[in-house]
C-alpha cells in the first residue's frame, strides 16, 4: 500500500517503475500468504519481470519525466472518494475475510475439491478447472492474448522499414561485460529446462501452460537483452514466432474440434481415450501446450517489437548527436 | 470491522489507481495505475478464495481443507492477458509519442488546436 | 542427533537472519552507494546461504532438498553477478564514490 | 526459529523499500529492488515452511530468475539515449544518472 501511494507521488518514472516491480513481488507474496501458489507463480513471472520490464522499454523511448501536473486534481479527489465511500459502505454486506462457509465456497467449489481426483486424475485443481471444467473460456483468453500480440505487430511494425541500418547499429551489452555474457551462456539452458518442467509439472504441482510461457519467453528475452535481436532470431525467427503463436491457438482449437468429432461436446476429454480419466490426461497436456505456446510467442512477439523500436530510436539519436557535434 | 479488512486494503488499492488514471496526465502514469487497479481487482479474488486453516489447492493426502480453486484459475488467466493488453497499451502510447511528440495528454490536446 | 540438527538449523537461521537485518540496515545508513552496495550484496549472499541450508537440515524430503539445493546455487552465482554489473555500469555512467580528499582527485584526472 | 527468521526478512524488507523509495539515484534504487527480490525468495522458502508444504520452492526458483533477468534488463535500457537526453534539458534529481558516450 504504502509502495501504491508513493508510485503517485513520484513524478520520475523510471523510480514508478522500480516500485511497480517492487509491487509485483510484494502482491506475488501476498497470494503465497493467502494459498495461491499458482497466482503467485504467474504473479511472480509476469509481474515482477515483464511488465516492469516492458514500461521500462516504452519509457526508454518517450522520455522519463513527467510533466508538473497544471490542473488541480480537485475533481478527481472528489470522485476518488466518493466511490471510496460507496464502496466501504458496501463492503458492510461481504461476508468476513476466509470465512468457511461463504457463499462462494458453496457453489461449485466443493464439487471440484471432491471429484476433481475421480474425473479427472489429477492432484492440481487449479488446473484441472482451467484445462478441463473452463476449458471454453481459458480458450477465449488464450485469443485473447494472441490478438493482443498482433495488436502489437499491427501496431510498432509499421515503423520498422529502414531495417538495413539495425543490424550494424545493435550496440550490445556482451562487448562491456564478460561476466554476465558467461553466467547467462551457464544459466540459459537450465531456465528452458525449468519451463519445460513448469509445463509439464502443472497438473502435480504449481505450473502450468501461462506460466512456463512466460519463463520461456523470459529466457529468450535476457538472450535477446545480451547478445542482439539479430542472434536471437537467427533461432526464434519472426515467421516462426508468428506461427507457433497461431499454431497454439489452433492446438487448442483442434482438441475440441477432435472430441467434437470422437462423439462427445465441445473439450469433453473423455471421449479421447479409453477410459475418461486417461482422456482427460491427454486432453490436459495438449492444450496446456497449446497454451504454453502460445503465451511464449505472444510474449516474445511482444518484447521483439518493442526492442527492434527502441534499438532505432537509440540509433537515430546517436547519428543525431554525432551529427551536432 | 476486522473480518472486512481485506475489502479495505482492495478498496484503497483501487481508489489509489483510480486516482492515478484520473489524475495524471501521462499516458504511461497512467497505465501503471491501471495496473494498480487490475492488481487490486486479483487481490480481492484472491482474498475471497482463501479459507481459514486451510492450503493450497493441489491434493495431497491427509489434508481435507482447500482454498477455493475457482478464482485461482481465473486470476490466472487475468495476470496473463492483463500483461498482453498492457503491452497494447504501451505501443499506443510508443505510436503516439512518434505521432505527436509527446506523452502528455494537455500537450497532445494543445497540438491539436 | 534430531535435536542436534535442530539446534543447527535454528543458529543458522537466526545468524542468517540476523545478517539480512544488519545488510538492510547498512543500505539505508551509509551515505555513498558503492558503501551501500557493498553492505546489500555481502550480505545478501551470505544471508540468503545461512537460511537455505538452515531449512535444508530441517527438511525431509528429498526434492525439497534439491530444490533449496537449486535456489542455493542459483542465489550464489545470479547475486555476485547483478552486483558486479550494477556497480561496474554505475561506475561507467560517471556515479563516483565519495572518497577521501587525495583520492578523489586521482579518479577525476582520470 | 523459522518465525523469527520470517519476521527478520520483513524487516529487511521494510528497509530496502525504503531505499528504493527515497534512494537518491537511479542505481539505488535498481540495487534496493534487487535487494527485495533475495528477499522475497529467502521469504517464500520460509513461509512455505511455515505452511507445511514446503513442496512449493519452485515459485521460489522463478523468483530468483525473474530477478536476474529483470536487473539485467533495467540496466540494459537505463542506460539508453532517452534518458541522456532529458537530463541535459531538466535539472536532474541526482548526480548519478549523467550518461556519458
Amino acid at each position: 500500500m504504502a509502495v501504491a501511494i508513493a508510485i503517485v507521488r513520484t513524478r520520475d518514472l523510471f523510480a514508478v517503475t522500480m516500485l511497480l516491480s517492487i509491487y509485483g513481488l510484494l502482491s506475488a507474496s501476498f497470494f503465497v500468504t493467502l494459498d495461491a501458489v499458482d497466482v503467485a507463480f504467474t504473479e511472480a513471472a509476469v509481474g515482477a519481470g515483464i511488465s516492469g520490464l516492458l514500461m521500462l522499454v516504452a519509457i526508454s523511448m518517450t522520455g522519463r519525466k513527467e510533466a508538473k501536473p497544471k490542473r488541480k486534481p480537485f475533481i478527481a479527489l472528489l470522485v476518488v472518494s466518493l466511490t471510496a465511500g460507496l464502496l466501504f459502505y458496501g463492503i458492510s454486506d461481504t461476508p468476513d475475510f476466509a470465512l468457511a462457509d461463504a457463499p462462494i465456497h458453496n457453489h461449485v467449489a466443493p464439487r471440484y475439491i471432491q471429484d476433481s481426483m475421480a474425473e479427472i486424475g489429477i492432484p492440481n485443481i487449479v488446473t484441472s478447472v482451467l484445462a478441463s471444467y473452463r476449458a471454453f473460456d481459458t480458450f477465449g483468453e488464450v485469443v485473447v492474448i494472441f490478438t493482443a500480440g498482433m495488436g502489437v505487430i499491427a501496431l510498432l511494425s509499421a515503423s520498422s522499414e529502414n531495417t538495413q541500418s539495425k543490424k550494424a547499429a545493435e550496440n550490445t551489452l556482451d562487448q562491456q561485460h564478460l561476466v554476465i555474457r558467461v553466467v547467462t551462456k551457464i544459466l540459459f539452458p537450465f531456465i528452458l529446462l525449468f519451463a519445460l518442467y513448469v509445463q509439464f509439472h502443472g497438473d502435480f504441482g504449481p505450473g502450468g501452460g501461462f506460466q512456463a510461457g512466460v519463463i520461456f519467453a523470459a529466457a529468450v528475452i535476457l538472450y535477446t537483452m545480451l547478445f542482439g535481436l539479430s542472434k536471437a532470431t537467427k533461432v526464434f525467427s519472426q515467421s516462426l514466432v508468428q506461427f507457433v503463436a497461431a499454431a497454439g491457438v489452433l492446438l487448442y482449437a483442434s482438441v475440441g474440434i477432435a472430441t467434437l468429432l470422437l462423439g462427445g461436446r465441445f473439450f469433453d476429454y473423455n471421449a479421447l481415450a479409453q477410459t475418461p480419466v486417461a482422456g482427460q490426461h491427454i486432453g490436459i497436456l495438449v492444450i496446456e501446450l497449446g497454451v504454453g505456446c502460445t503465451v511464449a510467442a505472444v510474449m516474445m512477439i511482444i518484447f521483439f517489437s518493442f526492442h527492434e523500436l527502441a534499438e532505432q530510436e537509440r540509433q537515430a539519436n546517436k547519428d543525431k548527436n554525432r551529427e551536432s557535434l | 470491522m476486522m473480518g472486512h479488512f481485506n475489502s479495505a486494503v482492495v478498496i484503497i488499492l483501487m481508489m489509489v489507481g483510480l486516482y492515478i488514471v484520473i489524475a495524471q496526465g501521462n499516458l504511461i502514469k497512467k497505465l501503471v495505475g491501471l495496473t494498480l487497479f487490475q492488481t487490486s481487482v486479483f487481490i480481492f479474488y484472491i482474498s475471497m478464495a482463501n479459507v481459514e486453516g486451510g492450503t493450497a489447492p493441489i491434493l495431497a493426502q491427509g489434508i481435507t481443507l482447500y482454498s477455493n480453486p475457482l478464482p485461482h484459475a481465473l486470476i490466472l488467466t487475468a495476470i496473463v492477458v492483463g500483461i498482453a493488453t498492457t503491452a497494447v497499451g504501451l505501443s499506443l502510447v510508443v505510436r503516439i509519442k512518434a505521432a505527436y511528440g509527446c506523452i502528455e495528454e494537455d500537450e497532445i490536446e494543445a497540438s491539436e488546436n | 542427533m534430531d535435536t542436534l540438527i535442530n539446534y543447527v538449523s535454528g543458529f543458522c537461521l537466526c545468524v542468517g537472519a540476523l545478517i539480512c537485518v544488519s545488510g538492510a540496515v547498512g543500505v539505508n545508513r551509509f551515505n555513498d552507494f558503492y558503501t551501500r552496495m557493498h553492505a546489500a550484496s555481502v550480505t545478501d549472499t551470505l544471508g540468503a546461504v545461512l537460511i537455505l541450508i538452515g531449512l535444508m537440515l530441517i527438511s525431509e524430503q528429498l526434492i525439497v532438498i534439491a530444490k533449496l539445493m537449486i535456489i542455493l546455487l542459483l542465489g550464489l552465482i545470479v547475486g555476485p553477478t547483478t552486483s558486479h554489473v550494477l556497480a561496474k555500469s554505475a561506475l561507467k555512467n560517471g556515479l563516483k564514490p565519495i572518497l577521501s580528499d587525495k583520492r578523489s582527485d586521482d579518479i577525476s584526472k582520470n | 526459529m523459522i518465525i523469527a527468521a520470517t519476521l527478520a526478512i520483513f524487516a529487511a524488507m521494510a528497509l530496502a523499500l525504503l531505499r528504493a523509495v527515497l534512494g537518491p539515484s537511479l542505481y539505488d534504487r535498481i540495487l534496493a529492488v534487487n535487494m527485495f527480490g533475495t528477499k522475497t525468495v529467502l521469504l517464500i522458502a520460509l513461509l512455505g515452511f511455515l505452511m507445511g508444504r514446503p513442496e512449493f520452492l519452485d515459485i521460489a526458483i522463478v523468483y530468483a530468475l525473474i530477478n536476474f533477468i529483470s536487473v539485467i534488463g533495467v540496466l540494459r535500457y537505463s542506460g539508453s539515449n532517452a534518458f541522456q537526453h532529458e537530463d541535459k534539458t531538466q535539472d536532474s534529481d541526482s548526480r548519478g544518472d549523467k550518461w556519458i558516450p
